[in-house]
Formats: structure tokens, C-alpha cells, sequence
């Protein structure tokens, strides 16, 4: 990361802003110097609007990439501000674009890959899933969501790999979390990599089973940033490292947003909760 | 490159241009660095520099409010030694090239501050030391340094006596009489004042019940502090003789001039560094054209030109 | 009509519903009055009062900043005999209506706050007094009387002595310890502590070189003193055990309830009056449809509800 | 004012927002409840964006009034950062809309009326103008600008009245201040009520011609504004009264923008300048 010069922020344009789900969107942006560049896992950062309102870009992990139209593809969920004026964008406007940003997926050498995803965790799943069939490896997708109007880009995963889904309400598949489905199959078959996103709970659990079976995961984290690009120290998870406190932040937006399943922390260190200090820097 | 002649003289310090990015919110300078070549910039403040290392607050660690954001980094760096060791040589380059490198010194007790100040200015890596006085006082009972005028005076006259380059005293928006502390920070041995800090704030959410932050409180920062910033510098201006660098809230080149006008010598870019990665190069190259349009031959001509009824 | 129940007891004071709209923004109520029925408010508190007429400052009075605004309006009022006679009879009628009417009292001697604050009190016409301690002590030095906590204890308890209703004392935020100041502010006889005044600020126009405001300084009020604001009222509500009003950029119904969680009883509407004239309707409205989908059944559940890691 | 009920913010559709020269713009709002309640004179107050950005609505006057179709227009300069922002406002968009706000202009039985208009000033004379043609009266219009682009609506007035214009390149009319050939057609002739929007130099000039000829004159001034409506006392000028103080402020939202010549103060007392006193309120 240090070595190749950063892409500078720049003007994309918006080739489609168009609802999936009752809050959930899916936004082509037409910036070939990002798409040819980004990898599966990395992140943009989208300022949504000109101006001071809101002040800070948001991050948004690329769904898809097509590198022969330049197009990168991302859906997003409102929920809040940002993600609202962003709904509200039109076809043909011009939006500025920080990225791509942090360390993507690392599929190396691994042949039988497990894709698990959460919700708006099922996102960023798409674009390594098609590298890897791409690179002529197998697949098997996990997804869960609240009902399956959110088990998103469900039909392009079915042409990937086995694909089993779950969700909360029982619409589509079993009422179940998706880590059912997983174990399930782990009885039967075997994985040597398994790459997952989604709510903390879920990727706990993963981080469990990969554990007990030995397999190799790794998970696309979520935090608040500002910079996205390693300045700040905004946007830091707990890691495992031998520190005087037991362990260390790593940032998400420069370290991350995917890490090794068996470094993450879920949980501060008791003593570690709050640690005071300067909190005016 | 503009016509318009952009040094300044701060102080003991030769600045190529006013324009310093401010500590915590540049790192040591690498990840900017990316993105352009930081000896555009009149001097880099690197992040908060303690004894030991400290990993900082839990998060979340930044939040958004309207005008600004929230922080409570907790200081998260890795100690003098591994930022003399690591941190500070890559920067050397820099300073070759003109560019001013500076410290940025944060402590719990008087001791980390002298320790901290006399190994980073010993170590011939930075061009000033900055100290950042807005932290609490452990030994003190907990309160910040940088609210009280006698411990002001104390703290910067002890770590005046161990700093071999030029002491630039951060001043803490949150006081009663900023004037005050200013006096004591320049009776102490300050040679340069630099305001404001963060202004301390809170963020709830609703929903959860909840203060965002994983610190409870934090520091607000940003377009919506400039007002308080503006009046603070102006306000200081007038109280001490020592040169001010100017900040809070700069995201424009003409906010930039705004802060010359009110008094202060150069100005620190801070979480417009968050907002836009070339944000302190736009500044600079705005501030030029500002002073172009207006005719001025020198920005050093501005500083404390604002005109009073 | 909601099923929420929005009663709130504030100290000696029972409002209908917690929020209240913050002087100086409300005029006595006749603008806002033509928009909508103000008997929907917990109460309205009204312009400042002297002891004298004032005209007031020199345009201009109000500016325009990042996520707020700020104001110089220099307490222009007709004075307390104009007041009793011209500008409080007519709100009498919401009283009757159970929405209270409050005066606020400004002064720069302690004279002029007994006096004023004695006549309001005497004539029957509020339900309580709000002492607006941002004022420069005349006699004192020109200090602002809030920002001292032996010159609050001493001016409350004064006051005190000559106030026949209940008495809430407004606070400054332009001050190191707020949580010091509220306790002389209690110490002194306060009732009800109402926070946050105005930020002193500056906005300046780099093209003309002049400040924008033509009292040059001014108050920051709005959007981007919210997070400061909360701040404070959470650290007041530990620090004190009288009930307090919060305010500070509140402009939507969750802005209200994150105060009360912070530990406000009730909520105190001013800038958000004059970016659109129900805005205090909305806010009561609102506030109620927060309430309901969180299924909170009483507004006063959640009063200082914060959940603290 | 007091008596008729204030017209609650409503949505107003824009039908129309075209640039007419370098910086100025004509916008045209479909608002029937404004069109058919204001007056010449007055003003409306626009929020021209949702949100936080800017806080405050932004004042413009009435320019001209179609009570058959609903349409009120506007003709406005971009200046700063909430003009900028209504520029780049598209047809069909909705804006929110405050008004009308403040005293119109008042013809009463006035048979001649004097028309002075000086840049951005000369966009609320229109509707006066129209109305005062349509009620019978003569009008004489004087319109001054910095060169002919800024002549505003000068085909408009040409059917109204004669028209007599300056500008400061000279690039139509004499190269002139407005009160020159204002001065000159007083010599020949006589007007009863003059109604004049402008820079404050120009007014003042006004003002005094006004007197010399006992002429009464009604001038539209302008403050910056925050409630505009009357509540905040923000939008103050000084207008003679015999208070301790020698005079009194009045609000131009409220009380104006329309004053009569005769009590605007063009200077404060000097005692006055800087009362200082509570800037924090
Ligand atoms: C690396 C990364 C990748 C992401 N990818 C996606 C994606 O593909 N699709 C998607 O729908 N969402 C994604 N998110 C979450 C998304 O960034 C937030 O939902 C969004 O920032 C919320 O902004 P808002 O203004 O609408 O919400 P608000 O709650 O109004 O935001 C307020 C503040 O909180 C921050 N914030 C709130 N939630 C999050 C969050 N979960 N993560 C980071 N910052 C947050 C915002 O940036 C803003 O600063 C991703 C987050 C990260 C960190
Ligand atoms: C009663 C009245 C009628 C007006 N009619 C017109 C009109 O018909 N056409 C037109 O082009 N302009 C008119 N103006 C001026 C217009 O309101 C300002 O040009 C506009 O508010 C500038 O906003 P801005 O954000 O672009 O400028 P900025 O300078 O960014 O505004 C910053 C702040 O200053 C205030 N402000 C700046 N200039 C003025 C001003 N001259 N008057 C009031 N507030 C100001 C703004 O409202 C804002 O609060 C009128 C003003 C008033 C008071
Ligand atoms: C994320 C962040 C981290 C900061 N860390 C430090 C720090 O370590 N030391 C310090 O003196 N100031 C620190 N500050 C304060 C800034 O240097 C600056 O004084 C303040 O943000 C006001 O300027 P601004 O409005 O331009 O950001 C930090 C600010 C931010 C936003
Ligand atoms: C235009 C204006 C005038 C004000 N006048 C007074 C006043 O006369 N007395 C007072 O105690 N506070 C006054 N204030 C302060 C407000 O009552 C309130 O405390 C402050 O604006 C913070 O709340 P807000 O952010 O909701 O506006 C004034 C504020 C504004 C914006
Ligand atoms: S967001 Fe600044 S370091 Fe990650
Ligand atoms: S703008 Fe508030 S009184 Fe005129």
C-alpha cells in the first residue's frame, strides 16, 4: 500500500441509483482508473454530497467490479443521513470518489472457498466470488438475511457455487443464522479458506467454527472513519498482540477492512473498556 | 506558481508558507504523503508524541455532528522512543526541502512532558516542538493542564529549560479567559502560541441510549469551531506579543486569510486533512489565489490587518 | 393527540410537555403566534428585560456559520416598565392555558437584575424568572457576570431575596468548570439551571477586512453548539441536583430527547425558531413520535437515561 | 399584519430558474396562496436547500406577480454561498417558502410616481410598477446598473412608463449615477410619491432630492435577516425617533423593507457607532 501512489480523490458519475429493497440501493458509478485498480474487499469513500452537510465521506465496500466498462458497482442500505442524500442522487450527476481503499480479500492459493455474508455483509462477496471462479476456483455462498428481499444479488451467487440461504422471517430458506447452514455443510464436505462480512455476531460465530475446524478465514470489518486512509487512527478494531495491554487497535480503513478471523478481538480486555485518558486530543 | 510572496516569519521559525497541518490529523506524514508532495506545505505537525506508548481509546472514535466531528483518539502512538526510532527519520527529507517537521508533545505529568520534549528536540529530528496542554493532569486530580494559568506557567517554563528548539504552547479552547492562559504560556518561555484544541463535546444516540463514542466524550473540530477559533486568535492577538498560528476549522484558503486577518502569523489545517486528502495543498494554492485577487504582494502584509469599527 | 404522556415537573414548575422556546428568539410570542397556537408549548420565554429601554447594537446583528449562527443583538428591549405594561399582558392568556410564561432578566449591575427581576416577579404576570448571567458586570470590570462562581453565588442569592416565583438562572458556556458555576448558581438559591447560553465568537469577511457583526463579537448558537451543549448539560445534571433545562441547537424532536437523556428535564428551542417559524411545534410533535416508537409511555422516563459503558 | 394570519412555510414548485447575465438569475415559483396575498414590496424568504446547509432562509423580493396564474418571480444575484446554491435549482424541484413577509409599497392616491431603481434594486419595482399602471396611475421610470446586462427587465418597464437609464460603462444610457437624470426630469417635471430600491449611496441621494423638492419617497432596504418574520430583532436599521438615544431601530423584515424616506437614518450617532454592551446574549 505504501509503495503504489494512491488514486486522488475523483469525479465519477453516477450511471445508476436504483432501489432494491425498501432501504437497500444499488449505485453504478462509472470511474474506470478505480475500477481497473480496486481489488475484491477494498472500499470507496463517496463524499454524497458537494458541501459542508454532511462533513465526512462514507465507506462502501465494492460489490462488483467491471474492469472492461470501468464500472464499480455498490449497494448501500439508508440508514441514516449520508445514506439518504445519497439516495437521492440521479443518473448522470458527478460524485467524488476517495479510493480504493484498504486491503482487499486474499484468496492465495486456497482451491474450496466459503463465502459467508450477513445482510449488507452479502455485498462485498459478489466481486471476489467472481474473481475466484474466475481463477477457476470452487465456491460455496452462505447467505442470511432478515427476509429474502435482502438476500441480495442472490441470483448472480446461484450461478457461482452451491448457494444455500437463510433468513430471520423463514422467507427464503430456513429461519435460521446463516452459521447453521455452514456448520451443516462442514459436516459433509471440507473448506480451506472461508471469507465472510456481516453483523459481529455472526462473524463470532464464524470465527468459532473456523477455529474448531482449522480453517482459515478472514472477515470484512466495519467501523466509523474520517480519513479512510490511515491518518486519523479513527477507525480502529481491537487485535491480538503482545503488548504491555494485551493487545492492540489496527485500522480498518488501512489495515483492514478484512482481517485474519484468528486476530481479531470481539471483545476489549476488562481493564481496557475505558481507559480515559486524553480524550481531547 | 503565484507572484504572491508566501513566507512568513514565525517567530524563530522561517515558514515557506502559513500553512502547517495540525497534529493527529496528518499521522508522521505517510499517508498524505501519498497523495502529494507534502513539501508544498509550510510545516507538518505529526501526531501526539507520550512517554510510553499508548493504544488509545476504545471505539468508536470519531462521530459526526453538524460543521464538524467528534474525536477521542486517546492519544494512540507509539512512545518517544519508537517515534524517534521510526517515525520521525522518514521525515527528514522534508526538512531538507524547507519544510518545518514539528513535534507534537502530549503528557500526564510534568515529567512526561520534560522527558518527551528533551529526547525528541535532543534527537535533532524536529525543527519546534509543539506541547499539547490539553490533557488531564494525573498527578494534578485529573484536571487539564492547559485550563489553569499557574500550572500553565509552571509546566511551560520546566520543559522550556530542556527544549533546544523553538516551544510552540497549544492552547485549550475550553477556558474561562484564554487571554490569561496565553499570558502565562508567553511569561512561562513560549516562543510561538497555536489555538485552538478541540472544544470538548458529547454525541448520544437516541435509539441506544448510548454516547457514541466508546470515551463517553470527545473533541468537536472543524467549519464549526471557527467562529469560537476566530475569536480566541483574535482575542490572543491582542493580549501577547509571541506570533499565533491560527486554528480551527480551515477548510478554504480564505478561512485561511480570515485567521492572518485576525491576528495569527501562520494557521494549522486539522480535520480538513479528514474531509479530503489534498485539502492543506488546496488551501495553500487557494490562499495564493486569494491574495492574488485581492492585489496583496505578500501574505505577510494581512496578518493582523483585520480593520475595527 | 399522542398516548405519550409529556408532563413534566421542573422543579417547582409543571409543564405540559418539556419543551419551552428560548428568549431572544421568540420575540414576547406575537410573530410566532401568528403561525401557530403557542398553548401546544411548555412554556415561552421572552426577550430579554432591562432595567432601561435599550436600542440595542449596530447592524449587522446576525451572521451565518457552518451548522449555526451567531447573534449581536444587544438585548434591545423596551424595558421592564414598558414590558410589564405592553408585552406581557397578552401572553397572560397562555397562562391560563397551563403554558407558562417566563421572563428573562438581563442587567449589568446587580441593581439592575434585583430591580428588574423584583418588578417582573411583583407584577404577577410569569410564572418564573430566567437571570441571564452573560452580561458584562459593569461595575466589576466588564466581566462577564456568569463566568465567575463568587460573583454567581453572590448575584443568585441576591436576587433571590426580591423573587416571589421560581428562579432559573441561565449559564454561560464560555467558562473553564460549568459544574463549578452551577453549584454557586444552587448554592446561591437557583431553582432550575437553564444551559447553554451563546459561545462568543467571530466572524470576520476577508475581502473587507471587517468583522461581519457590528458588535464585532457575538453568540454562537445552532446545529454546531449541540454536541458542546449536551456535553455540558450531562456534566451539570451529576454535578447538581436541581432540574435543568437544556438547550443548544436543538432543531428536530431527537435533539430534545438526547438532552433529556444527557439529564435535562425539559428543552429549551431557540435558533430552530428563526430557520422556520413552528420549528417548537415540530419539536413537541416529533419528540412525542420518538417517544411512541420507542414505546416509552411517559417522557419523563427517560430523563437522564444515558447508559454509560 | 397582526390581525391577518401569517401564511404557514409551504413547497413551492420552481417552474422556471434561467440566468439572465453573468451572475443574475430569474426564477419563477408556482406558489398561488403568495401570489394572490402579496403585495408589491414585500418579500418571500427561501430555503434553497433542505437540510443544515445553509441554516438560514435566504430574503428576495417580489419582482413581479401573475395572481391569474399563481406564479410569483424573483429575480435574484449569485453572491455567496446560498445563491450559488438556489443557481443550481432545476425546474420542477420544490423549494420551501416563507412569505409574504414584511410592508409592501404604498401608492395610496399618488397620480405620478417616480420609479428609482439602482442594480439588484431595480427587480422589485416591477410589480409595483404594473400595479400602479394597471390602477391608473403614471409611472416615470429611472433605472441605473454597471453596464446594460444589469438593466433588469427593461423591455418590461419600457411598456410601462418613460424610461430613462444609466449605467456606470456607459454601455447604455448616459454614464451616470440614477439620481442625474432623476434631478434633470424634476426640473421639467413634477412626480408625487417616488419608490426607489438600491445601494445605500444611491437612497441616500435620493433621500435628499426627495426633500429638497418635498417629494415624499419610500425606499426598500435590505440587512441580513435570521427569523423574517419579527421575532429575533436581527435585521435592524436606524430610523429617527426621539428616544433617549436620539433614534430607534426597526426591523427591515417587520417594519419595512419598505420606510419612508424621511426616517431612515443613513449614519448612525456617533455615540452610537459601537454601543458594545451584551454581545452574548
Ligand atoms: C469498510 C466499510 C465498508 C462498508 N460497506 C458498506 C456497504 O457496502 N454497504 C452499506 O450499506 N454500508 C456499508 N458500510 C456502512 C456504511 O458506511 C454506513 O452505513 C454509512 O456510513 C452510514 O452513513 P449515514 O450517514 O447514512 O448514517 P449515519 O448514522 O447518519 O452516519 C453517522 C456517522 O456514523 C458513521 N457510520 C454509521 N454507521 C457506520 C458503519 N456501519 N460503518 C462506518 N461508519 C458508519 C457515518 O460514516 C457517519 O460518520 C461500510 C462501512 C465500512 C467501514
Ligand atoms: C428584504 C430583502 C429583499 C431582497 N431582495 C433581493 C432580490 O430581489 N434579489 C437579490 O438578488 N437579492 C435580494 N436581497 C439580498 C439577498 O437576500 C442576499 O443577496 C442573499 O441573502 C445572499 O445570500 P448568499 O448566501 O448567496 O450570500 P452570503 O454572503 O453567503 O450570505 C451570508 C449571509 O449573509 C446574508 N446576506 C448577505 N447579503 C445580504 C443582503 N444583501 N441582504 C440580506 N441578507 C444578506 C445571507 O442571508 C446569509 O445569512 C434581498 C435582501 C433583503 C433583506
Ligand atoms: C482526529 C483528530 C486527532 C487529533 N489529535 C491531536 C493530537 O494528538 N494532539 C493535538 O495537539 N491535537 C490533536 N487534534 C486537534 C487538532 O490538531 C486541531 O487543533 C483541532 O482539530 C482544531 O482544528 P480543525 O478544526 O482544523 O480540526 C486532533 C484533532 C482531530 C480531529
Ligand atoms: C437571535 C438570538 C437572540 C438571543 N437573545 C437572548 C436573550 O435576550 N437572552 C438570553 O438569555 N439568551 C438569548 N439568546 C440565547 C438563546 O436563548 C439560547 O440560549 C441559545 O441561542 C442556544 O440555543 P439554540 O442553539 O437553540 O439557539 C439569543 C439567541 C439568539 C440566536
Ligand atoms: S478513518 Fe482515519 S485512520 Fe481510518
Ligand atoms: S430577521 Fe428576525 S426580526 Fe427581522
Amino acid at each position: 500500500m505504501l509503495e503504489e501512489k494512491a488514486i486522488k480523490p475523483l469525479q465519477a458519475s453516477i450511471v445508476r441509483n436504483q432501489r432494491l429493497a425498501v432501504d437497500v440501493y444499488h449505485l453504478i458509478l462509472a470511474m474506470p482508473e478505480i475500477a481497473v485498480k480496486a481489488r475484491p474487499g477494498q472500499f470507496v469513500m463517496l463524499k454524497v454530497a458537494a458541501g459542508l452537510e454532511p462533513i465526512l465521506r462514507r465507506p462502501f465496500s465494492v460489490h462488483r467490479l467491471n474492469r472492461e466498462t470501468g464500472a464499480v458497482e455498490i449497494i448501500y442500505q439508508k440508514v441514516g443521513k449520508g445514506t439518504a442524500i445519497l439516495a437521492n442522487r440521479k443518473p448522470g450527476e458527478e460524485i467524488e470518489v476517495l479510493g480504493p481503499l484498504g486491503t482487499g480479500f486474499c484468496v492465495g492459493h486456497a482451491r474450496h472457498i466459503g463465502l459467508v455474508g450477513g445482510g449488507m455483509g452479502i455485498a462485498p462477496l459478489l466481486a471476489v466470488a467472481e474473481q475466484a471462479v474466475g481463477e477457476g476456483k470452487e465456491v460455496v455462498i452462505f447467505l442470511g438475511a432478515i427476509t429474502k428481499d435482502y438476500l441480495l444479488a442472490r441470483t448472480e451467487f446461484s450461478k457461482l457455487g452451491p448457494l444455500f440461504v437463510v433468513t430471520d422471517d423463514g422467507s427464503a430458506g430456513e429461519k435460521a443464522v446463516v452459521s447453521k447452514p455452514l456448520a451443516e455443510y462442514l459436516q459433509g464436505h471440507s473448506l480451506d479458506l472461508l471469507l465472510a462480512c456481516g453483523p459481529i455476531p455472526m462473524l463470532k460465530a464464524l470465527a468459532a467454527i473456523a477455529e474448531a475446524q482449522r480453517i482459515k478465514a478472514q472477515l470484512s470489518l466495519e467501523q466509523n472513519m474520517a480519513c479512510g486512509i490511515g491518518a486519523c487512527l479513527g477507525c480502529v478494531v481491537p487485535v491480538k498482540a503482545d503488548t504491555p495491554a494485551g493487545f492492540s487497535y489496527k485500522r480498518v480503513c488501512h489495515d483492514g477492512p478484512v482481517f485474519w478471523a484468528d486476530e481479531v478481538l470481539f471483545e476489549l480486555p476488562a481493564k481496557m473498556e475505558k481507559q480515559g485518558g486524553c480524550g481531547l486530543e | 506558481m503565484s507572484k504572491v510572496d508566501m513566507e512568513v516569519q514565525l517567530g524563530p521559525l522561517k515558514l515557506k508558507n502559513p500553512v502547517l497541518t495540525m497534529s493527529g490529523t496528518f499521522g508522521f506524514g505517510r499517508e498524505h504523503g501519498q497523495y502529494y508532495d507534502l513539501s508544498t506545505l509550510g510545516g507538518v505537525i505529526v501526531k501526539a508524541i507520550t512517554a510510553e506508548p499508548r493504544v488509545g481509546n476504545p471505539p468508536p472514535r470519531i462521530a459526526e455532528t453538524a460543521g464538524g466531528i467528534l474525536n477521542a483518539i486517546g492519544l494512540q502512538n507509539p512512545g518517544v522512543e519508537a517515534a524517534i526510532a521510526d517515525e520521525l527519520p522518514p521525515l527528514q527529507d522534508l526538512r531538507r526541502q524547507g519544510t518545518l517537521v514539528i513535534g507534537n508533545v502530549s503528557g500526564y505529568s510534568f515529567d512526561d512532558y520534560t522527558l518527551v520534549t528533551k529526547k525528541i528536540s535532543d534527537s535533532g529530528l524536529v525543527d519546534a516542538v509543539e506541547l499539547n496542554i490539553s490533557c488531564p493532569n494525573v498527578k494534578g486530580g485529573g484536571l487539564t493542564f492547559g485550563t489553569h494559568p499557574e500550572t500553565v506557567y509552571k509546566l511551560v517554563s520546566t520543559v522550556r529549560t530542556v527544549c533546544a528548539v523553538p516551544l510552540i504552547v497549544k492552547l485549550s479552547p475550553n477556558v474561562t479567559d484564554i487571554k490569561e492562559i496565553a499570558s502565562s504560556a508567553t511569561e512561562g518561555g513560549a516562543d510561538i502560541i497555536s489555538l485552538i484544541n478541540t472544544i470538548t463535546a458529547m454525541v448520544i444516540d437516541a435509539k441506544t441510549r448510548r454516547p457514541i463514542l466508546g470515551n463517553i466524550t470527545g473533541g468537536l473540530s472543524g467549519p464549526a469551531v471557527k467562529p469560537v477559533a476566530l475569536r480566541m486568535v483574535h482575542e490572543v492577538s491582542q493580549a501577547v506579543e509571541i506570533p499565533l498560528i491560527g486554528i480551527g476549522g480551515i477548510v478554504a484558503g480564505v478561512d485561511a486569510a480570515e485567521f492572518l486577518l485576525a491576528g495569527a502569523t501562520a494557521v494549522g489545517v486539522g480535520t480538513a486533512n479528514l474531509m479530503h486528502p489534498l485539502a492543506a495543498l488546496n488551501i495553500v494554492q487557494e490562499l495564493q489565489w486569494f491574495l492574488e485577487d485581492e492585489g496583496i504582494g505578500a501574505v505577510a502584509e494581512i496578518i493582523g490587518g483585520l480593520i475595527l469599527p
